[in-house]
């Protein structure tokens, strides 16, 4: 794999301060390479898009970033880390690094601006030097980018189907050439045809443009099919991390494995469906130890008493690229 | 364009349905008018006078309400709204059209800023929340409880005086003719600036909160966080996207409480002694001036639907959704 | 259990319950400008003859995409719109009721479940309301408040709610999801009906949950014997629960049959693109972009859907005939069939 | 505020009024020429009449001459003949004949409904006739003033005519109309010597407030409008300066009560009301002790104007409180007090039920002291504020028990008897469309006195009807008489003097009656 | 009314019902505005009990400034303005709750209905409430109680509450149209549940935030609408005091002018700190409604550098490198 863009260390983030806080997300280590999807898994709560949000501190209060760092590689090998960043640094540094698509691309558009002016603005920003008529060249480019024709340029969002809006948001979002493209579930309100389309669309321009990309969802199948690697939340913790092969043939936690068998099948010989038992964890008052241990059929002593830590399993070569936090799989 | 052809036929129905009311409105007074009159002048006319007012007025009950109310449409067509018992024998309208210039500018201008200045602050202190402008919020909704006649008359009793370059009341000195010369219109303009900062304060405070509320709300879109990751300059941002969203419910809020609004300034006009349509309604309840009270009424409605097709109009150019092509 | 009690279990799973013949839902579209000075009124015809049945037993699926018409085909049987035409029959007799007297009967043996949990209760009432009221207004609460408490305990027992004193007293946001949805089918189960519409169940749920209420609609369905018509978009959950499946485009029936043949072996167009285009895991990094353009163009409108086949502008096998004549159910095998002229016989 | 005022010649005159259309018309009280005055300086009356002497009130003006005869139903005015119209064309007999002719035949612009009959000019002799005698009417005849027929003759509507261009024969003319102000400007030719006054303006103040206000910093000079506690909001600001003068004059302000009501068809009781009433309370709370001034002689007339017809019994007979007299009166002729509460002959409590329009606030104050005065004998009164409206049509038809109202003022008290007692205006309780007598009062003897009164042949006839009339009424008492109607001011003499005064009272100096022409000529500047 | 405040009544925060009474209490806005809410009502009850002096009643005290003897000094008329003003608390707080009662019921009626019936008649009433929403208020207000004979607090509460329920009834039918699709709606449609008891049990329940604030801004409406009343002598009948009334006598008789602003201070600071009051009340049921408008405690936060900066959308402060209360 190649070298890394984006390096999460030890990353902690909070609503609220003190001792009302919710600790959304916890220690959460994690590289996003050159070129690769990297998925994130997880069911609902369990602090996917917190950490999206708050890796590029766009969280809203009373969300903070409670510590940690986030490393930006740049191009020339210099390295920045996010959370140092000035107000003024960090909108120099927005979507002309890393651009974000949202789940909801109807809210994700102001519906008062024409699609033209929403893809100017934002190359106007970053470039004041440009002149309108590239400006306006660039968007139109976006747009047939993304399969939409150039004259929608002059609609406004609710003049466009949900498809349509959402195909404008991953052009916007790679209108400045990004490294990193972060997406948090751009697609469960759609359909999956349109789906498909989107998707397959964003995998050729990741070909052809070579961004980086974190993908949120919590449909695992589908991110099975289309990351690289996949690292999988419970608790506002990373709790295994590995190819996504590795991961839908092999996982290691057993939270990893119960997500699996959620899923039917739509192909291929029926499985059977386990599911999880029980009920996501309240993040005010998480239970000792690994998080996941109420609701683990293979739970143990040391799972209710000690927190896993995050590594790669002795079971594994280090060179497998996975890691896991489980008390059944030790690590080096 | 379904949008403004549902608005405009929604103004006509109200107007259809204002005039109507107004026409009935002095059918519901006990008594004849000319009663209130004679009541009015309160001894300085003899009661012998009474029966030449009745000839003046010719007033003739026999008519059928029906033909009556086609005749009062036919006048009203005509611009015809009667004549006035306490400016007898002038016409309604000409009392009016002498009052309304005033209003329109007091009230319209002050109107106007105030929304404009108060959406300002609303959109600052939504936007910065927790900055020395949220504080204002309690202030001005203190401010805005008050009712607009006392602040009149507080200001009134605290600002005016002989030496104070705050006259205390009219609308411009007295002794200056109305024209357009810098004199007249500075003594005018001196004369409406504390009737309309007491306009201003009450009114703003609505709008400040309104705003306020919006932006708060309108500030957590998503839309917004994008323009963020955008990396827009924080201007844009608070401008072109959360206020621009924000505004539009303000906007027809704006253009639903305007009805509200020209009540509460129609009684600054009155402390002020500013010679606009709200004294003149004041004078026209003292002296039992129907026709005049009705003439009021009717333009009052009919500048408020006005400024509302206005308003309909500005939300139809702010907000991209309404329209919506055939 | 009225007439279902007197017959075996073995005949009960082929008895119609529910039939519906020709369903079709046209809705006005609010005029405009100048429309208003026109005499046409337009509709969003969004069901047209569409024909089912469910039997006891078993569950029946009818998968499609948004907007296709699922969710006001379950509303239609549930009688809860007036229909534009056709026919619904519960026990082989014509229903029109849709208000009174007559719609509660019918809403005693029809109920129906919603998509949202967490829109379908009211969140001002408790879990005991929401019971209660479907045991009061179907008369089944019982003489006696002790009747109403065991009523209400075994409600929630037979949902898998227990111990039901920790369920009973609480108010729908203090429930998660998974447990909102099966009040929501405690409150249906209510009524103690014979048909179950439901409506996407499980589509807000978390993943680790909706399995959780699927086995226990399934659980139902062999318990119970009810009929029920699971409404999804998600064909791969229809594979799994329903025992038929049926595929919607664009307000049509396109395609039914039983769900492993449907899922399988799509056969017509539409539910091959929808099968396509399905996530699947074991296609690892299968995201390339397929040779064919998958399905271009977006979902019709329904306003002026296209004639023929609504399917034929997206269509990779269009013909000419697609797009001038409507395509009948054409059988391929023992209960699959499909709307289609590329399974015309005669043709050939 | 605007103070460059007047001793460039200029008046500031106010009034309390409003922004006014322009509306010229003289015979209009609705006419902003009217509610400002400034009618007064342009048109002149045939006689200046003084409504606050007594005796010896009159004085020529553009009549030189009058001669009432036939027992005041004839009349001939002999017109000055050195007069002329502010266009310059002479004022004649027969613009004098047109304006009487013009009040004939308009009952609208005949606001005093005095009935001419005959109406001839010849050289420059005018003669009147009348139907009946004019005795009592002397007053509005004489003041009448006069506007051009070649002006008039062209209004196709006297009555709507607005006159924006007004033609008089007075010393002033319209030189610019403003809702607000009105300005006048001595003009040339007039027949007397020219005024001191170059010009006039006549400011229409919002209200009362922004009148005084305007008094109290000089801005206006001269106003007829009411002021609470006028020492501290108006004298006190320039005590050397600011003065003012309310005269009574022969009309009066009092509590009626409705006789055909029980018990109020009592006379003692009536009379007892009479005898607690605080007058000086009322005049000094009320009126803010000047306001309308206070009456108290028994009869009702007010004094200086109606001394002379005071009748001699009554002389100094002074209405004043007197609990105790109140009482005895009472119980002497029927009534009872069980514990503080006084009952009639029948044994019921007397209550009464005062009604005023709400926001007559002088009225107001005055039936709160007349309440409180009442609770002194027994009597629990119930202050009843209605809507102006409901408060005329109550007393038009009579549904009232005891309310403020004013009467007619004239010449003699003749307008006040006749306007509370007179039999010839009554109308039965429930019937509307009354002209005075709202108490419903029926006594015959009245009637007969007042219809005497007003033909008798002499003025020992006269005065023998006046006495007894002022008996049926103190007997009586319909009526209890509260304050008289002024004819009064407010004027500053900082810029201008010869104001009339309590020294020199030859007028009533109330800017918008007739008398205000007499005050502008003699005007001087302050040296 | 001037505050158009739009009630968002989202069907997530409509969630939260059980915790609501707690919840709205602790808001700050709504507790200061309850209490001062609550002394304005039992004064309101008690006042004309507790006065000093009858309202009405004269003394030689003309126009005297506050003393121990009058707190708040006296009228021309020797009247004790203290007195007046407890005792018109009674009239002001009778009159602003019965028309915001009046127009509530009114506002539920044609709101509701025409919210949640479709068809001619539910077009005619929404109509006719865009008709009086339109049609400016007070001037209709001070016509209407200026022709009527006679005016009581009663007559006054009717026409103001007759009037003034337009705003209410958009603003429930909006909520209601929202409502009516919701899926517990139709789900308890498609239980069997009757139309009358869906509208009053399952969407009445949900719209008491919004009827809440609505009332309380009708309430807000019809007080500065009956002391304008008083104020400009429309409204002046009987006995009954009213903080309009004494601020009309201090007007007619000049009060300023005579410097007693002991007459027009207390009665317009009066007024304006219930009109305070309410104005609390609806933050307090706004923000309730709408958790978005909650003020959430502390909005400064130290980051690592120990600097201050606010919270706020779009950039998240960093706290530091590691949790400090992390055990
Ligand atoms: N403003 C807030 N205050 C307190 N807790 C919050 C707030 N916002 C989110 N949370 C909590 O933080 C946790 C993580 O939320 P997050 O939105 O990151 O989850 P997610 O994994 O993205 O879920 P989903 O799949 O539903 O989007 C949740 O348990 C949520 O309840
Ligand atoms: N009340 C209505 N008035 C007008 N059009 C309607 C109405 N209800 C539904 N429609 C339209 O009918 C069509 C079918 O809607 P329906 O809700 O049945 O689809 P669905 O298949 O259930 O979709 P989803 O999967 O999104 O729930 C849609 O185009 C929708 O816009
Ligand atoms: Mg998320
Ligand atoms: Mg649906
Ligand atoms: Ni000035």
């Amino acid at each position: 794999m190649s070298d890394a863009v984006l390096e999460i260390k030890s990353l902690d983030v909070d609503y609220g301060l003190g001792a009302d806080a919710v600790h959304a997300v916890q220690d959460v280590n994690l590289t996003l390479h050159r070129g690769e999807v990297l998925g994130l898994a997880g069911e609902s709560g369990s602090g996917k898009s917190t950490l999206a949000y708050g890796l590029t501190r766009l969280l809203p209060p009373p969300g903070v970033i409670a510590g940690g760092e986030v490393i930006y590689h740049q191009d020339n090998g210099d390295t920045a880390d996010i959370m140092r960043m000035t107000d003024a640094e960090l909108r120099r540094f927005r979507w002309a690094q890393t651009a974000i698509v949202f789940q909801g691309a109807m809210n994700s558009l102001n519906p008062v601006h024409k699609i033209s002016t929403q893809l100017t603005d934002v190359i106007k920003a970053h470039d004041p030097a440009s002149t309108p008529r590239s400006r306006l060249g660039r968007a139109r480019e976006m747009l047939s980018l993304v399969g939409i024709s150039a004259d929608r340029l002059d609609s406004y969002p609710h003049q466009l189907s949900g498809g349509m809006r959402q195909r404008v948001m991953i052009g916007m979002a790679l209108a400045l050439d990004p490294r990193i493209v972060i997406m948090d579930e751009p697609t469960t309100a759609l359909d999956v045809v349109i789906q498909r389309q989107i998707l397959g669309q964003l995998i050729d321009l990741r070909e052809r443009l070579g961004f980086s990309v974190l993908f949120i969802t919590h449909d695992l199948s589908l991110l099975v099919e289309f990351s690289d690697r996949i690292a999988i939340m419970y608790g506002g913790r990373i709790v295994e991390e590995a190819p996504a092969a590795d991961i839908y043939r092999d996982s290691l936690h057993p939270y990893s494995d119960g997500l699996l068998h959620s899923f039917p099948a739509l192909r291929g010989p029926r499985r059977e469906l386990t599911g999880i038992p029980g009920s996501p964890p309240d993040l005010r008052a998480m239970p000792t130890g690994c998080a996941f241990h109420p609701r683990c059929p293979k739970a143990f002593d040391p799972c209710a008493a000690d927190l896993p830590v995050l590594g790669v399993p002795e079971s594994h070569t280090a060179g497998q690229q996975r890691t896991v936090a489980c008390w059944l799989h030790p690590i080096h | 364009m379904s949008y403004l052809l549902r608005r405009v036929a929604f103004y006509v129905f109200t107007a259809w349905a204002a005039i109507t009311l107004n026409f009935f409105i002095p059918r519901m007074i006990p008594g004849d008018p000319v009663q209130s009159l004679i009541t009015k002048a309160r001894g300085q006319m003899t009661s012998d006078a009474i029966a030449s007012l009745y000839v003046l007025f010719g007033l003739d009950p026999k008519e059928s309400v029906f033909s009556q109310y086609f005749k009062y449409w036919g006048q009203l067509l005509r611009g015809d709204l009667g004549l006035s018992f306490t400016f007898f024998p002038s016409q309604v309208s000409e009392v009016i059209g002498q009052a309304l210039p005033w209003t329109l500018a007091l009230v319209g201008i002050t109107t106007v800023i105030g929304f404009v200045i108060g959406t300002a602050l609303g959109t600052l202190a939504g936007w910065r929340r927790g900055s020395w402008i949220d504080a204002l919020i309690p202030v001005t909704t203190f401010l805005s409880s008050i009712p607009y006649f006392w602040l009149g008359l507080i200001a009134i009793a605290l600002l005016t005086g002989p030496d104070s370059f705050f006259p205390a009341g009219n609308g411009y000195d007295t002794g200056l003719v109305p024209n357009w010369d810098w004199e007249f219109i500075g003594s005018a303009v001196q004369h409406g600036l504390l009737p309309a900062i007491t306009i201003l304060i009450s009114s703003m405070a609505g709008w400040i909160l309104s705003m306020r509320n919006m932006m708060v709300t309108v500030a957590a879109e998503d839309y917004v966080t994008v323009a963020h990751a955008k990396g827009l300059p924080e201007r844009r941002v608070m401008v072109g996207y959360a206020a621009r969203n924000a505004l539009l419910p303000n906007v027809s809020g704006f253009a639903l409480s305007l009805g509200f609004i020209v009540g509460g300034t129609l009684l600054v006009e009155i402390v002020f002694s500013y010679p606009g349509l709200g004294f003149l309604l004041y004078q026209g309840v003292g002296s039992k001036d129907y026709p005049l009270l009705q003439g009021i009424f009717l333009i009052i409605t009919l500048s408020v639907l006005l400024a509302n097709f206005v308003a309909d109009l500005a939300y139809m150019l702010l907000d991209p959704r309404t329209r919506r092509e055939g | 259990m009225t007439a279902s009690s007197m017959k075996s279990s073995a005949s009960a799973t082929t008895e119609v319950v529910l039939e519906a013949d020709g369903l079709t839902k046209h809705f006005p579209v609010r005029k405009r400008g100048r429309e208003v000075l026109s005499r046409v009124t337009r509709m969003v015809q969004a069901v047209d003859d569409v024909s089912l049945t469910l039997r006891r037993g078993r569950v029946t699926a009818l998968v499609g995409e948004s907007g296709s018409g699922k969710s006001t085909v379950a509303r239609l049987l549930a009688q809860l719109y007036p229909r534009t035409a056709g026919e619904v029959k519960l026990h082989g007799k014509p229903v029109t009721a849709t208000s009174g007297k007559r719609f509660r009967a019918y809403s005693r043996q029809v109920q129906m479940i919603f998509q949202d949990p967490f829109a379908s209760l009211n969140p001002v009432h408790t879990v005991r309301y929401h019971l209660t009221r479907a045991l009061k207004i179907h008369n089944r609460a019982g003489a006696s408040k002790e009747d109403l408490e065991n009523a209400l305990t075994g409600l929630l027992a037979r949902v898998q709610l227990t111990p039901p004193e920790r369920y009973i007293d609480k108010f729908p946001h203090e429930l998660s999801g998974g447990q909102r949805q099966r009040v929501a089918i405690a409150r249906a189960l209510g009524a103690d009906p014979e048909v179950l519409l439901a409506d996407e169940p499980v589509s807000m749920l978390d993943v680790s949950i909706r399995l959780g209420v699927l086995n226990l609609l399934r659980d139902l369905k062999e318990r119970l014997h009810l009929a029920i018509l699971y409404i999804t978009h998600d064909i791969a959950s229809a594979r799994y629960f329903a025992d038929e499946t049926m595929v919607m485009y664009a307000g049509r029936v396109v395609e039914g049959g039983d769900s492993e043949t449907v899922t399988q072996q799509p056969a017509h167009p539409y539910t091959q693109l929808l099968i396509d285009s399905a996530p699947d895991p074991d296609q690892i990094a299968g995201y390339r972009t397929s040779e064919k353009d998958r399905g271009s163009g977006e979902p019709p409108s329904l306003i002026n859907p296209p004639s023929g086949c609504r399917f034929h502008p997206r269509c990779p096998h269009v013909m000419e005939r697609c797009k001038t004549d409507l395509p009948p159910r054409f059988d391929i095998s023992d209960g699959h069939f499909a709307a289609c002229w590329l399974y015309d016989k005669e043709k050939a | 505020a605007n103070t460059k005022s007047a001793s460039n010649g200029v008046l500031n005159v106010g009034m309390p009024n409003g922004p006014q259309t322009e509306n010229n018309n003289p015979f209009l009280n609705t006419s902003a020429s009217r509610s400002l005055g400034y009618a007064r300086v342009i048109y002149e009356p045939l006689v200046m009449y003084n409504e606050v002497k007594a005796g010896d009130n009159t004085a020529p003006w553009l009549a030189a001459k009058w001669e009432w005869s036939d027992n005041y139903r004839k009349i001939v005015f002999t017109i000055r003949d050195n007069v002329k119209w502010s266009d310059g064309k002479a004022l004649t007999a027969d613009d004098v004949a047109y304006t009487f002719q013009l009040l004939r035949d308009n009952p609208g612009l005949n606001t005093d409904s005095v009935k001419y009959k005959d109406i001839a000019a010849s050289g420059n002799q005018v003669t009147l006739g009348f139907e009946a005698s004019q005795f009592v009417n002397q007053k509005k005849i004489l003041e009448q003033f006069v506007v051009p027929k070649h002006q008039w003759s062209t209004f196709s509507a006297p009555t709507t005519e607005t006159v924006k261009n007004p033609i008089g024969s007075g010393p002033f003319t319209l030189k610019t109309f403003t809702p607000q102000t009105v300005t006048l400007t001595a003009r040339e030719g007039y027949w007397q010597d020219a005024p001191a006054i170059k010009e006039m303006r006549y400011t229409s103040y919002t209200d009362n407030q922004a009148q005084t206000t305007a008094l109290a910093t000089g801005a206006a000079e001269w106003s007829f409008v009411f002021i609470p506690n006028y020492q501290a909001v108006y004298t006190s600001k320039d005590p050397q300066h600011y003065k003012l003068w309310f005269p009574p004059v022969l009309g009066i302000h009092g509590l009626w009560f409705n006789t055909k009501v029980a018990p109020w068809d009592n006379k003692f009781l009536r009379r007892a009301v009479n005898m607690v009433v605080n007058r000086d309370d009322i005049f000094l709370q009320g009126e803010a002790g000047y306001f309308y001034p206070k009456v108290d002689n028994i009869t009702g007339i007010p004094t200086p104007a109606g001394e002379p017809f005071i009748a001699p019994e009554y002389k100094d007979k002074k209405a004043t409180m007197d609990v105790a007299g109140a009482k005895q009166l009472l119980t002497g002729n029927g009534f009872t007090y069980a514990g503080n509460v006084l009952n009639d002959p029948t044994g019921k409590p007397v209550k009464i039920t005062l009604t005023v329009p709400s926001g007559w606030s002088d009225y107001v104050t005055d039936l709160e002291i007349i309440k409180d005065n009442l609770k002194d004998i027994g009597i629990e009164a119930t202050v009843d504020k209605a809507n102006q409206d409901a408060w005329a049509k109550a007393l038009d038809t009579g549904d009232f028990q005891g309310a403020l109202h004013w009467t007619n003022n004239g010449n003699t008290p003749y307008d006040i008897y006749q306007s509370i007692m007179d039999g010839a205006l009554f109308k039965p309780v429930g019937t509307g469309g009354i002209n005075g007598n709202f108490g419903r009062y029926e006594n015959p003897a009245a009637t007969a006195a007042l219809s005497e009164y007003a033909n008798a042949p002499d003025d020992a006839a006269r005065t023998k009807a006046m006495n007894e009339l002022q008996k049926i009424f103190v007997e009586d008492m319909p009526a209890v008489i509260t304050s008289a109607a002024n004819a009064g001011g407010e004027y500053s003499t900082k810029n201008w003097t010869g104001w009339p005064d309590g020294q020199n009272q030859y007028a009533p100096a109330q800017p918008t009656l007739e008398n205000a022409l007499d005050i502008v000529m003699r005007l001087k500047p302050a040296s | 009314m001037a505050t158009p405040t739009i009630v968002d009544a989202t069907p997530a925060a409509a969630v939260k019902v059980k915790r609501q009474r707690l919840r709205f209490v602790a808001n700050p806005k709504a507790a200061v505005g309850l209490t001062m809410m609550g002394i304005f009502i039992l004064l309101a009850i008690i006042g004309p009990w507790i006065s000093p002096y009858d309202p009405s009643a004269r003394s030689n005290a003309l126009v005297e400034g506050p003393s121990a003897e009058h707190w708040l000094g006296t009228t021309h008329l020797g009247q004790d303005i203290f007195s007046q003003l407890l005792s018109g608390t009674r009239s002001v707080i009778l009159v602003g709750l019965l028309a915001g009662v009046i127009a509530t019921i009114l506002s539920l009626l044609i709101g509701v209905t025409s919210g949640y019936l479709s068809g001619t008649a539910a077009e005619g009433l929404s109509a006719l409430s865009n008709v009086f929403l339109v049609i400016p208020a007070l001037p209709l207000i001070i016509i209407i109680t200026s022709i009527l004979p006679k005016t009581t607090d009663v007559t006054i509460a009717l026409v103001i509450g007759l009037t003034s329920w337009a705003w209410g009834a958009r603003v429930l039918r909006a909520q209601t149209l929202s409502l009516r699709r919701r899926d517990y709606v139709e789900a308890a449609r498609a239980t069997g549940e009757s139309t009358w008891r869906i509208i009053i049990f399952e969407i009445m329940p949900n719209l008491t935030a919004v009827i809440a604030s609505n009332f309380i801004g009708t309430v807000i409406f019809a007080v500065t609408s009956e002391i304008t009343l008083a104020f400009i002598g429309v409204n002046t009948s009987g006995d009954n005091w009213n903080w309009g009334t004494i601020l009309f006598w201090a007007q007619s008789q000049q009060a300023l002018a005579q410097g007693a602003w002991w007459w027009f201070v207390p009665a317009g600071l009066a007024i304006a700190l219930l009109g305070t009051a309410l104005a609390l009340l609806n933050f307090g049921i706004d923000e309730f409604v709408s958790p978005r408008l909650r003020g959430n405690g502390k909005s400064k936060v130290k980051t690592v550098d120990g600097d201050t900066v606010r919270m706020r959308v779009g950039f998240t402060p960093v706290l530091g490198f590691g949790r400090k209360d992390e055990p």
